[in-house]
């Protein structure tokens, strides 16, 4: 039994070495640094007029493959509805863990105003710096989540983050639509281009990050407060 | 190349089918506080909308034509593709998760939502005409069929999603090596400036061993041969109505995806040839152990298998006749397989505990062998005319592996006929009546729901008997269209060549 | 709209009928009349029967650019009529009595009414087919109609049934190679594209076709080595039903051989397939096929305690001779192995109902629990007698011309061993009918059967006319001479030269009617001897003796259990279960590779399939 | 091969955190560590992705008004999307990997898959076959969790 695992495990650092030479073959074959851009140049030259965004991958995240970051905020939906219907209900009498002392709350405390602002910060000015909706979600979900570790007791409010996440994956779809319905192709850009670099421009792009935004905040806040439900539940 | 007589927005309407199945989706748990009886109803109204928009489209469309989602020009933006295969298969998700929609009175909310992402991502899978566009939606479907599967809260469920899910995210990220070469060699996603490209540029080592990638990954979802090893244990444990959409739809929609890139793409004798020996591989495989499975619902996941492989089969022949067998075998399957999994939701257990099981429910059996019947390729049920498709595309191939193939088909074929038959004769056998020991052993009934779905299939299957002439010319139109890499290329690009 | 169109619509109309009606008690009735009238509307194609020609159904079909038609020519007319007329005297065998009998005893009669008129239905679409496409269809058709027939006594016969559906699926995948095969080299499903392209084709290829579309159709025929499933699958299936299969089920196996094998590919170039470091080529190899096909399953007939398994096992046997005398392809032999298939439905079904009819009334068919039942059963003892003579083909029944002629024909054609080789399957039929009617009738009368009687008329007729059937042919076999000189005509082999009392030919003629003139002769002599002593006496079928001692009814003074036990020790050895050891070995490999796949799915390591696999694929194309 | 040195160094490195991650999804028995293996190979597949687009003496692609060649925006854009797809599967597959641990008590994959094909037979009422079974021995059953309830699916 033993001896067939060891073998077994043989083979498959063999076949991973394998791999990692014929990927390292073709790999090869490439010219480094100098991608072809195909698509890329076209972008480069045509994004600040058509979509008025300084950052131009945020560009090309809302703008040309909007529709791919529509699926990616719908599988962090999924993964977080599946994950709840997994984990379930936190059961109300469950034990809790005791706070994690003043200090801890304290500063959890004062993080919390400093991260959501910052958080909110970096999602308004996606479309002319680095960051967007991604980033400034993720901190914005950090900015609940201390709370949440320094105090385990807290209750989390699960409805409204459903509410929120609800409604910020159903604003994005909804801007889309309003440009379908407006007889035009789904998802494409609406309102003034305005000046390229400033906060007001970029169209719609901007209210789209902040759904994002919102969206990617709510979800990865529910699904942290979800698993931090059944940690406290399993101790 | 929009048709002129063709109102624009009816053209857009189609996004509607993975956009409104989305939005649902997000606000359903916000309804959810608000009303349950309209969530419950929500989901397959906005399945109904969406076919509503198919048939539309349908109806007015004379030749393919595609979106620019945003309104980038093609290269930059992302497209999606409508002739007459995505549009077929786009309305046949629709239909499949209208009919196996969980009706059942405490399914929860997430589930609801879960059912529509998953719709709504096999939508795009059907449509999208963009490499890295199709993982992503891809991915959806995954993450959606993850959570359906373990939806049923049992231990065995959650195991074999969590299997199921890692060899899935193995699986995505050769896929999505496989994407990283393709996009370092070309750079371009769009599938149509692939097919410009690919014969210049994807032709070699690079190109063979992105779709090689890109096969693995996707056959994951294919039930395809080495990887396919979850499908037992996963339909065994999910419930019958997401095993029948996942063996179904899912598969197919996996298959869809690799022949597009396969069309378009990677048109090599070797991908045709891995293809190939992967589907031989799963037809042996899986009907050898469906020969030997003491279950139903593991007879009915080993089988399909086998079917699936039959499929890549049928798609690894060259040209437009591999396309015609291959669309013809895997819609009969889409068609057969789901409603034997509905059968299987109160017969999924022991083979042995279904004597006599056709007394309890008479219509249940004579569906089961109606669907055997066409499974195994009785003359005028349509698996017959499917599978005539595939022997013919095979016999008129040269290269030995072809007729290996043949003979592994039509030698599953008699495996097939075997242990289908073996269980429709335990269903009917008769019972003494000092036998039953309790009332466990006795089988039971099927839910009305169950049954009518179920026999809503054989209905079908019925039709397309009776229809079958105008059927296989519309099929065959169909294939060529997608086999007809021209087309797709001017109409993505109507003015220049690129 | 043709007389063949209206031919098989009224066959559709008879299937519906059974399906509405056939659960009702006048339901067999009315079913016997419609197949009556089926037989009538087969007779407005006599002329096709009779002087040969054409006749085509006015119905087509194009499916996926295959054109499918159907057609009668007089070899379709000859075996539809023996389809009809079995299928016409089992309804009548099961309308009445029987039937009432079979409901009470839980059996579903509706669905065996059902499943005749579909097996009817669908051997006119077989024997009416006019392209591979549409043989195919029909051959399936057949295999799935026979198999509902089968199975639906369940209990053993579903047994029987499975394993049925096995070797015909088998069977007819190969049957599904072959023609995507003629598909592939012809460029279409016609015949007579087939036919054109044929001259063009390679030895191999050739062997190809032949092997696939030989073996394919004779696993419907049960010759060997694929003959294992079909005793048991004919015995279990419920009277009227086995009576039907025994008489024409596996002749459309024949029938197909000799469309596709005869009529198609043509005995010369089956004969110039020549097997390598053999004297032997296509044609002697499916000459000595029929030998085996022959002498197998008849010595195993032997060895049956089962009535109906008995019978099965000679249908068989019977249907070698039918091959043989194709194989022989001469006007005479090929005359002879037609009439064989004519006969033998004739008395093969009469053998049946005269079992089944004593299963009837005695409720067993079993050889070791039954005897003396011919003063209770005086009449199915004669139509079992006809039946027996016919079978193991002596005068004056129909089974003696035609296996003289096919005799007659492997003298003729230099082919002696196979004349043999037939002769020693004679031999084990006339020892099997022997211990069939020896068991069942003659010997000591079972205390248990002392107030059977015999089978009500609606049983008794059928038997009747059977029994005439083959008394009359054989007396006067240009009666079924005719028409197989008109199907020889159609398929291009010589004709025979017939007259109504048998054959006429150069090197020795055969008149029946003289034959039986002497025969009957003879036995008037004999009897008015016997008679006109006035020595006889009748006593009573109890009143037995033995060494002076009074034989009570319970003592069993005669025993019929292990028949021939001392010539089972001499052959039995020989053959045993060299058949049904490599059935076994095929199964037991498949199940073994069956579990070996099994258990690569269980105890499954996914992530390291998919990782060797890419990287062997990987390998081989960046390798390429 | 006459590649930059710098090129190879980084596509090495890319396909050297792909390899890893799968040679530790092949070889760990832990369903954790598995899962930890995963994030790894998609970390050397984004890497492979964002390599894609580079370009020597370019700037990352927001308009500053310097008027340099930029790398290509869309591999970045892709990255972003696939980075979260991977947190949403990730996140997904702790939760599922908790119930399990809680169902069965263990992480270790091969006593899982025989558990697992154990608990099918069991359920389906066959025998699960020969093979290295361990009996079954005590383990807590899931609690009913989520909407569905044990019974509830059962009835």
């Amino acid at each position: 039994m033993v001896e067939r695992r060891s073998v077994r495990d043989l083979a498959a650092l063999l076949f991973a070495g394998g791999l990692a030479f014929l990927l390292l073959v073709i790999g090869a074959q490439f010219v480094f640094g100098s991608a072809p851009m195909l698509i890329g140049q076209e972008i480069l030259k045509a994004a600040p007029t058509e979509t008025g965004a300084a950052n131009i991958v945020t560009a090309v995240v809302l703008g040309y493959r909007g529709i791919d970051t529509l699926g990616e905020i719908a599988i962090l939906f999924t993964a977080a509805t599946a994950a709840g219907l997994v984990l379930g209900k936190r059961r109300e009498n469950a034990r809790r863990d005791p706070d994690g002392g003043f200090i801890l709350v304290a500063s959890a405390d004062l993080l919390f105003p400093l991260l959501l602002v910052v958080g909110f910060y970096i999602i308004l000015h996606g479309h002319v710096t680095p960051g967007g909706g991604f980033q400034g979600g993720v901190i914005l979900a950090a900015a609940f989540f201390i709370p949440l570790l320094a105090r385990p007791g807290t209750p989390v409010n699960h409805g409204g983050i459903s509410l929120l996440e609800g409604l910020a994956g159903a604003a994005f779809i909804i801007i889309g639509l309003v440009s379908l319905y407006q007889g035009h192709e789904f998802l494409r850009p609406m309102l003034e281009k305005g000046q390229l670099g400033s906060l007001i421009s970029a169209g719609t792009l901007p209210l789209l990050y902040l759904a994002v935004g919102l969206k990617v905040g709510a979800e990865l806040a529910g699904l942290l407060a979800h698993i931090a439900d059944v940690e406290a539940e399993e101790s | 190349m929009n048709p002129a007589e063709m109102n624009p927005q009816d053209m857009h309407q189609i996004v509607l089918t993975v956009v409104l199945p989305l939005l649902a989706a997000f606000l359903l748990p916000v309804f959810g506080r608000i009303s349950m009886t309209f969530t419950r109803y929500l989901g397959p109204i906005v399945l109904l909308i969406g076919l509503l928009s198919t048939y539309v489209v349908w109806g007015e469309m004379t030749q393919p034509y595609m979106i620019a989602i945003g309104g980038f020009a093609p290269p930059t933006g992302i497209v999606f593709y409508i002739d007459q295969l995505s549009l077929l298969f786009t309305a046949l998700v629709l239909l499949m998760s209208l009919l196996l929609w969980p009706y059942h009175r405490d399914t929860s909310v997430r589930e609801y939502s879960l059912s529509l992402l998953l719709a709504g991502a096999a939508c795009g899978l059907a449509l999208s005409g963009d490499l890295f566009n199709i993982y992503v939606f891809y991915e959806l479907a995954s993450v959606a069929s993850f959570g359906l599967v373990a939806a049923i809260a049992s231990g065995a469920a959650y195991a074999a999603a969590i299997r199921y899910l890692i060899i899935s995210g193995f699986g995505s990220v050769l896929a999505l090596t496989g994407i990283a070469l393709v996009y370092t060699q070309t750079g371009t996603l769009n599938l149509a400036q692939l097919a410009l490209l690919a014969p210049e540029q994807l032709s070699n080592i690079t190109g063979i061993t992105a779709f090689l990638l890109i096969l693995l990954g996707v056959g994951v979802k294919a039930e395809l041969f080495p990887v396919n090893t979850w499908v037992p244990e996963v339909y065994a444990t999910a419930k019958k109505r997401v095993s029948a959409l996942l063996a179904g739809l899912v598969s197919k929609l996996a298959v869809l995806v690799l022949v597009r890139l396969l069309v378009l793409v990677f048109q090599t004798e070797q991908a045709l040839q891995i293809m190939l020996l992967l589907g031989v591989l799963g037809v042996i495989s899986g009907e050898l152990a469906a020969w030997r499975a003491k279950d139903m619902s593991r007879m009915l996941a080993y089988s399909s298998i086998g079917q699936l492989g039959m499929v890549f089969i049928a798609f690894s022949i060259p040209g437009e006749a591999g396309l015609y067998a291959g669309i013809a075998v895997a819609l009969h399957h889409l068609l057969v397989k789901p409603a034997l999994f509905l059968l299987a939701e109160r017969w999924g257990k022991s083979l042995e505990g279904l004597r006599g099981a056709a007394r309890v429910s008479p219509g249940g059996a004579m569906l089961f062998v109606l669907f055997a019947l066409s499974l195994v390729g009785v003359p005028p049920l349509p698996g017959f005319w499917a599978k005539l498709l595939v022997v013919m595309g095979l016999i008129s191939q040269g290269a030995a592996m072809y007729s290996v193939a043949l003979a592994v088909i039509l030698i599953a074929t008699v495996i097939e006929a075997n242990y289908f038959f073996r269980l429709a004769i335990t269903l009917y056998a008769k019972t003494e009546a000092g036998e039953k020991t309790g009332e466990e052993t006795e089988p039971k009934a099927h839910a009305r729901l169950d049954i009518a779905t179920s026999a809503l299939f054989g209905a079908a299957l019925i039709a397309a008997v009776v229809f079958i002439v105008p059927l296989g010319q519309q099929l065959k139109d169909t294939a060529s269209q997608a086999a007809n890499v021209k087309t797709y290329i001017s109409t993505v690009f109507p003015t220049d060549g690129r | 709209m043709t007389a063949l169109d209206h031919l098989l619509l009224f066959s559709a109309a008879t299937v519906l009928l059974a399906l509405l009606v056939g659960q009702r008690p006048y339901g067999g009735w009315l079913s016997t009349v419609f197949y009556a009238g089926q037989f009538a509307l087969l007779m407005q194609l006599a002329g096709v029967g009779y002087s040969g020609g054409i006749i085509v159904s006015s119905f087509s079909l194009t499916v996926l650019d295959h054109t499918m038609s159907w057609r009668f020519d007089a070899l379709s007319w000859f075996f539809a009529v023996i389809t009809i007329g079995a299928a016409l005297l089992a309804s009548w065998y099961s309308a009445g009595a029987w039937g009432k009998k079979f409901r009470a005893d839980g059996g579903n009669i509706g669905l065996l009414h059902l499943a005749l008129a579909l097996n009817v239905f669908s051997m006119l679409l077989l024997l009416a087919s006019g392209d591979f496409l549409s043989l195919f269809v029909g051959w399936e058709l057949v295999s799935w109609a026979s198999f509902l027939l089968m199975v639906m006594a369940g209990g053993a016969a579903s047994r029987a049934a499975l394993k049925y559906v096995t070797y015909a699926m088998a069977g007819a995948m190969a049957i599904f190679a072959g023609m995507a095969l003629a598909y592939h080299y012809a460029g279409s499903l016609q015949y007579l594209d087939f036919v054109s392209v044929l001259p063009l084709l390679s030895a191999s290829q050739g062997w190809m076709l032949v092997a696939l579309f030989g073996c394919g159709f004779a696993v419907k025929m049960g010759l060997l080595p694929f003959h294992l499933w079909q005793a048991a699958a004919y015995a279990e299936t419920p009277g009227p039903g086995a009576a039907f299969l025994g008489a024409i089920s596996s002749r459309m196996g024949l029938y197909a051989i000799i469309v596709v094998l005869f009529q198609l590919i043509g005995l010369i170039p089956i004969e110039a397939l020549k097997i390598s470091f053999t004297f032997l080529d296509g044609q002697s190899l499916l000459g000595w096929v029929a030998a085996f096909s022959i002498i197998f399953p008849t010595f195993t007939a032997l060895r049956q305690n089962d009535a109906r398994m008995l019978l099965a096992w000679h249908g068989i046997g019977q249907g070698g001779y039918m091959l043989l005398g194709l194989a022989a392809g001469d006007a005479l032999g090929s005359a002879g192995g037609l009439m064989h298939v004519f006969n033998h439905a004739t008395y093969q079904a009469a053998l049946f109902f005269s079992v089944f009819a004593v299963v009837h009334q005695t409720g067993t068919s079993d050889l070791n629990k039954l005897g003396g039942l011919i003063t209770r059963m005086p009449i199915s003892f004669l139509v079992m007698l006809v039946g027996i003579i016919g079978l193991a083909g002596m005068p004056p029944m129909n089974g003696f011309v035609s296996k003289w002629m096919v005799y007659r024909s492997l003298m003729l054609e230099g082919m002696p061993l196979l004349f043999v080789a037939s002769v020693i399957g004679t031999l084990g039929t006339i020892l099997s009918v022997y211990k069939l009617i020896h068991n069942m009738f003659l010997g000591q009368l079972r205390l248990e059967h002392q107030n059977v009687r015999e089978v009500p008329w609606s049983m008794v007729a059928p038997m009747v006319i059977l029994a005439a059937i083959v008394l009359i042919t054989g007396m006067m076999p240009g009666l079924v001479l005719e028409p197989i000189a008109s199907v020889q005509a159609a398929l291009g082999l010589p004709v025979v030269n017939y007259t109504l009392g048998g054959v006429d030919m150069a090197s020795g003629a055969l008149d029946m009617i003289w034959v039986c003139g002497i025969l009957f002769g003879g036995f008037a002599i004999g009897a008015i001897l016997f008679y006109s002593g006035g020595r006889t006496q009748h006593i009573h079928q109890l009143d037995n003796y033995a060494g002076g001692h009074f034989l009570t009814a319970d003592t069993r003074y005669q025993y019929s259990d292990n028949f021939y036990a001392g010539l089972m020790r001499v052959i039995g050895p020989m053959y045993r279960y060299s058949f049904q050891w490599l059935e076994n070995s095929i199964h037991s490999v498949t199940g073994l590779l069956g579990s070996g796949m099994k258990s690569w799915y269980r105890n499954a390591q996914p992530s390291f399939y998919l990782l060797a696999t890419a990287v062997l694929a990987m390998a081989w194309v960046v390798v390429l | 091969m006459s590649l930059p040195e710098p090129g190879m160094t980084l596509y090495a490195g890319a396909i050297g955190l792909i390899v890893i991650g799968i040679a530790g999804i092949v070889i760990s028995k832990n369903l954790f560590r598995i899962l930890l293996a995963l994030v790894i190979a998609e970390a050397g597949a984004n890497m492979m992705l964002v390599l894609a687009g580079f370009r020597f003496e370019a700037i990352a692609p927001i308009i500053t008004g310097q008027g340099m060649p930029m790398v290509d925006p869309v591999p970045q854009a892709m990255v972003l999307t696939a980075i979260v797809i991977g947190v949403g599967i990730q996140a997904l597959a702790l939760s599922l990997i908790m119930r399990v641990y809680k169902a069965y008590g263990t992480l270790d994959m091969r006593v899982l898959s025989r558990r697992l094909e154990q608990d099918i037979s069991n359920d389906a009422g066959v025998s699960p076959g020969s093979s290295e079974e361990e009996p079954a021995g005590v383990r807590p059953l899931p609690s009913p969790m989520g909407v569905i309830s044990k019974q509830g699916a059962d009835a």
